[in-house]
């Protein structure tokens, strides 16, 4: 019996002080960060999308091997003098878990991760990428959907 | 105490019982282990937790692996059980460890090691009418595709 | 008799209040989102309208042009009635609230015992929504609701029967004038009654932390499950209905109604209505949700007999 | 079929002088209705739910884009967003599912592993390649493993556009 | 208020495998009587990915990144059981800087987990999503953090076999102060909105009682096993990494109730930060990263490794036979042995309980399907 007229005075206060809580964050500015008009830069180290710099490629392959869902595929050809050289690069996006195990691996860092994080589409299609072509993510780059 | 210990501290009541050179681990004769673990769990050795069980396929037999562990004594023993892959059967230890209920549902799906009078030894993640037991070296299954 | 003008008169006035529910019932969906986004820090909805105001104007249309899914062994009948069984008493409630000294559909002069019985058989379309739907969450969710209100109704009904004794009258107008010297909540006696009233009829309309009925963590969606489309919105509606008429009671039996100074009579009892949904919004993003027991056991052990002392003790008043 | 032609006597207000103007006008506002509250089922299988809770939490705050009720019955939502891998024994409660939304219905598929079983594509006996092999179509796909929430709120308003562009709709 | 001869039908509801407290696809068939828990039968593997056959055809440094979506809401502890355990193997000493930088990261990602498992115990409790955005806003900042660290937000593959993959970035130290200060208020904050609340001592005081000899029998690790009056944490007992260098206590319950679990979490926030701080003071310059290209390639051997993650123990027992791809390898999942316990648990409570003595126990199902 005085438990439950210590309850019934203490509960009230405990409750309120839980309102209170609710209420000043109610008064603090929101912390949102209001996507399409407001972005945040990505940081240094952030593993966006794989892209490559074909000049620095020396056709090692190492990319290729430590990839752990395959999403990589590179072949090479012999150019006209006797140099190797990239004949195709094929980037897998849909296989590809980010993990940035062949950017660190690329000893020429011809193979990075770029800032890229605004990625969706409608075709499936679009997800496979040849690393060779410049324009391969122009549609993701400048987004134009709002 | 270590592992070694253990191993003579049952060696002693269990002559039968040896040591794999490997992993030191305390290897038992499938018919013993429920004695083992009887004892293992008693007053002199009171491992009260069995932390895990797991399997190895052997190409040519199966390993059952149990973790014991003593919280009064704070120590650990790993006890293995040879089985041979097309008969594989253990008496189920889930009379002295509840924890060991999911964990041999759990070997039994994937490695389809039978323990005896389990209360309920059904598939626990595959589907029920799943065919085969994945962890074994020979499993195929058309969803599963090589990495090249 | 009803002649053509007094006929003309009735439909403005219906449609003048269905205008009303549904401006107040989309305006208190966007203001419940605004309030709780805000309580969690964050803005709600932004992109729709500005600051998202045709936020619930798209919902509503997008929810009428869904497709109406019948599932399969539901019991027809009952499930098609649920939703207008909930709504019709929600918005019939509306004849005898009083917005302002002469804004009243009609001024019953059993006013609030009218408003509480045809409130209370809001619950009927909750039961049969939560039996006909041939699902157990929302037969689990009908079941509760049922017990809840009927447990609720109890202190409900002792702590306005604590006001009626002060004003003497059912008529709502009657109570409203009866506090024109002051309001019935500086009275102690009232003072407690106003909070029992309030605690018992956020438990009536089903709200957070008494909404075992839908609790979304437990029993998916309760009693509604199974509604999609139009049917479901019309429970939204309701839901949000009922909480105006609640707070409009709580304003008018407590805080003296339209009356005070300055501004016009509607403005204040407007202001006041949305004071409470406020104060019920508040009090919703905050707790967690008591257990069907412990409710029971609230209503039954501690709300019951505060109320009936408190009535005892305002009669003593009163006599004196 | 186009919305506006579902509502009975579509065909009778064709007719009418200014008709196929204000029939073009309601389904705009039906098409803007539609895109601007697609509210998502409560339904995550892995990894990629939990982007998907913190892109509907305050420093992202999916209700801005009038998407942040979560309706946990599937009756009630418009789309789902399949967020996460796809297991063989989940296959069937993700068909059945989709099959339990009413119309109009979208799908956004979020994560490598929804597109295509992503990281768990090799080697594994027990991972559904993909959401489309379970016979569902999708509508975005929204690459990343787990994609950000900034990446979810840009398939979102792709979605948004697709409703909007939306030619007599199939759906 | 049981009457013996008096029998009504039991209702059979399937919660699951899409509901929205179930933490992910676990799915829960229940024997109702009325509103009470007659029997709880427990059906997992909805997420069965099959981690460990995936395992035995990746090699050991391929593998780190499964380890991120075994437990995907505390990554950096997976990552560091799973490259502990190699080491193991190996016998490979790690310098001293990488050990630091993998006790902080750790330990923050224990902060997001707890927070975490609050935020959702709460929800489950029915409190209408604001502690779970709370926790949320807060777990946020150990993401940016990690964003900033590692490059990803969940899924941080971070570690690797000798070291981590980077250094401690140019003047996170400062941002890992700021967050040590900008914390220690919020948990208040929690305090204030759950812990005293009568509502949600009510709901969990006395409730889902998990007895200590249960606790152990059933291999219950963790938080779960603390609450239960067991004081018992690798980080102390078996102290691996630098923790033994810190100075922390281990919070323990009493009951084992609802409560108790929620409690311990609550001190293990604190806790937690305390070592950051200490470790933040204490880190030696030196080198930590290793390269990921260098072929790991174990002696035949077997090893079993388990470290404290935040949602208890995560074993790790791997086979090698000398090649470059594990043999066999067992992830011993926490989670696995905490949820086995819940069909003792819910015996007799009502329907709401068990969705919160499921938030309790703070089951995550990645790394119980593995």
């Amino acid at each position: 019996m005085k438990n439950y007229f210590k309850r019934l005075i203490f509960g009230p206060i405990d409750l309120i002080k839980g309102l209170i809580v609710t209420f000043r964050n109610l008064i603090t500015p929101a912390i949102t960060l209001q996507y399409p008009t407001q972005k945040q830069a990505m940081t240094q180290r952030y593993r966006g999308l794989i892209d490559l710099y074909p000049v620095k490629c020396i056709m090692c392959s190492q990319c290729v091997k430590i990839c752990p869902t395959n999403c990589l595929a590179l072949t090479h050809k012999e150019g006209p003098d006797k140099k190797k050289e990239l004949e195709s690069f094929k980037y897998k996006m849909e296989l590809c878990c980010f993990c940035g195990l062949c950017a660190q691996v690329c000893p020429t860092a011809a193979l990075y991760m770029n800032k890229i994080y605004e990625i969706a589409t409608s075709n499936r299609k679009e997800l496979e990428i040849n690393l060779l072509n410049p324009d391969k993510y122009a549609e993701w780059a400048h987004p134009t959907v709002r | 105490m270590r592992q070694s210990k253990v191993f003579e501290l049952i060696k002693l009541k269990f002559p039968q019982v040896s040591e794999e050179d490997l992993t030191k681990a305390v290897i038992v004769p499938q018919e013993l282990l429920p004695a083992v673990a009887n004892y293992l769990k008693g007053q002199d050795l009171s491992f009260d937790n069995l932390h895990c069980i797991t399997a190895v396929d052997r190409l040519e037999r199966i390993e059952l692996v149990y973790i014991f562990y003593s919280f009064k004594n704070r120590q650990q023993a790993i006890v293995k059980v040879y089985l041979p892959i097309d008969a594989a059967e253990v008496e189920s230890l889930t009379k002295f460890y509840r924890s060991a209920d999911w964990f041999e549902r759990e070997v039994y799906d994937l490695f389809g090691v039978k323990f005896l009078n389990h209360p309920n030894l059904a598939r626990i993640l595959n589907p029920q009418d799943w065919k085969g037991y994945p962890l074994r070296k020979n499993y195929t299954n058309p969803n599963l595709i090589r990495k090249p | 008799m009803v002649t053509l003008s007094s006929l003309i008169v009735m439909v403005l006035v219906v449609s003048a209040v269905l205008g009303f529910i549904s401006a107040s019932a989309m305006f208190l969906i966007w203001w419940e989102r605004k309030v709780s986004a805000h309580i969690q820090t964050r803005f709600g909805p932004m992109r729709v309208g500005w600051h998202g105001v045709l936020q619930p104007i798209a919902d509503a249309i997008k929810l009428l042009c869904k497709e109406d899914i019948v599932p399969v062994g539901v019991d027809k009948w009952v499930w098609w009635l649920a939703p207008f069984f909930v709504t019709v008493p929600a918005v019939m409630a509306f004849v005898a609230i009083p917005f302002g000294k002469n804004l009243i559909v009609q001024d019953l002069n059993l006013g609030i015992l009218y408003i509480i019985a045809i409130t209370s058989t809001g619950i009927f379309g909750i039961f049969m929504a939560g039996w006909g739907s041939n699902n157990k969450y929302s037969l689990l969710g009908g079941m509760r609701s049922a017990a809840q209100i009927i447990s609720y109704e109890i202190p409900l009904l002792i702590s306005i029967i604590t006001v009626l004794l002060f004003s003497g009258s059912l008529s709502m107008q009657k109570i409203v004038t009866a506090q024109a010297k002051y309001w019935f909540i500086l009275n102690p006696s009232l003072f407690v009654a106003f909070f029992v009233y309030i605690i018992s009829a956020t438990a009536e309309v089903n709200r957070a932390p008494f909404d075992l009925p839908e609790a979304e963590s437990e029993l998916v969606a309760g009693f509604h499950t199974e509604y999609s489309g139009m049917k479901f919105a019309m429970f939204f509606i309701a839901e949000y209905t009922n909480m105006f008429t609640i707070s409009a009671i709580a304003a008018t039996l407590f805080l003296g109604g339209w009356r005070g100074p300055l501004l016009p009579g509607p403005v204040w009892f407007l202001i006041k209505t949305y004071t409470i949904i406020f104060v019920l919004m508040w009090v919703r993003w905050t707790f967690p949700r008591v257990r069907v027991d412990q409710l029971m056991g609230f209503a039954w052990k501690v709300l019951t007999p505060i109320s009936l002392v408190n009535l005892i003790i305002a009669g003593w008043f009163i006599l004196k | 079929m186009a919305i506006t032609e579902q509502i009975p006597g579509a065909e009778f207000i064709h007719k009418l002088p200014g008709g196929p103007v204000v029939l073009a006008s309601t389904e705009k506002i039906f098409k803007w209705a539609k895109s601007s509250s697609l509210w998502p089922l409560t339904f995550g299988l892995a990894c990629c739910a939990i982007e998907m809770i913190a892109a509907g939490a305050s420093r992202f705050d999916i209700d801005r884009f009038g998407a942040g009720v979560f309706r946990a019955s599937p009756r009630q939502c418009d789309v789902m967003i399949v967020a996460g891998t796809i297991s063989v024994k989940m296959g069937e409660c993700v068909k059945l599912l989709y099959e339990q939304m009413p119309e109009p219905k979208y799908v956004m598929a979020l994560g490598n592993c929804a597109i295509s079983g992503g990281i768990f594509y090799y080697d594994t006996y027990s991972v559904v390649k993909g959401t489309e092999s379970l016979g569902i179509p999708v509508d975005v796909y929204i690459p990343g493993c787990p994609p950000r929430p900034e990446n979810l709120f840009f398939g979102l308003m792709k979605l948004q556009e697709i409703v909007r562009k939306e030619r007599h709709a199939a759906k | 208020m049981k009457m013996s001869n008096m029998h009504s039908e039991q209702l059979c509801v399937n919660m699951g495998p899409q509901h929205p407290s179930t933490h992910g696809v676990l799915y829960l068939d229940l024997r109702l009587d009325g509103e009470e828990v007659v029997d709880c039968i427990t059906h997992i593997g909805y997420l069965h990915r099959s981690m460990e056959k995936i395992a035995e055809n990746r090699t050991y440094t391929q593998f780190i990144p499964f380890t991120d979506r075994l437990d995907y809401v505390a990554s950096m502890n997976n990552n560091l059981a799973y490259v502990l355990a190699v080491e193991k193997l190996l016998n490979l000493d790690v310098p001293e800087r990488a050990k630091y930088i993998r006790v902080i990261v750790a330990e923050l990602n224990r902060i997001a987990s707890h927070l975490l498992a609050i935020g959702t115990f709460a929800q489950d409790l029915g409190a209408f999503a604001t502690p779970l955005f709370y926790c949320f806003r807060e777990r946020e900042k150990v993401i940016e953090i990690f964003d900033e660290v590692c490059g990803n937000r969940l899924t941080y593959n971070y570690m690797r076999i000798g070291g981590v993959q980077f250094d401690l970035p140019e003047g996170i130290d400062r941002r890992i102060k700021d967050f040590i200060k900008y914390m220690r208020p919020k948990i208040n904050d929690y305090e204030g909105l759950l812990t005293n609340n009568p509502i949600f001592l009510e709901r969990t005081k006395n409730i889902g009682i998990l007895s200590k000899e249960t606790a152990i029998n059933y291999s219950i690790t963790g938080p779960n096993l603390r609450a239960s009056g067991v004081q018992w944490d690798l980080r102390k007992d078996e102290p691996y990494l630098v923790y033994d260098k810190f100075e922390f206590a281990i919070p323990t319950g009493k009951n084992g109730d609802m409560w108790d679990r929620y409690r311990v979490r609550m001190d293990e926030l604190s806790q937690s930060l305390k070592i950051i701080e200490q470790a933040i003071a204490g880190i030696p310059e030196a080198q930590a990263t290793v390269k990921a290209g260098r072929m790991i390639k174990p002696a035949a051997g077997e090893v079993y490794f388990r470290a404290e993650s935040p949602r208890g123990e995560l074993g790790f027992y791997i086979v090698s036979d000398g090649s470059v791809n594990p043999y066999r390898l067992k992830i011993r999942a926490p989670s696995f042995s905490n949820l086995a316990v819940l069909r003792e648990l819910v015996k007799g409570v009502k329907v709401a309980d068990v969705v919160g003595i499921l938030g309790s126990l703070d089951i995550l199902m990645g790394e119980i399907d593995r």
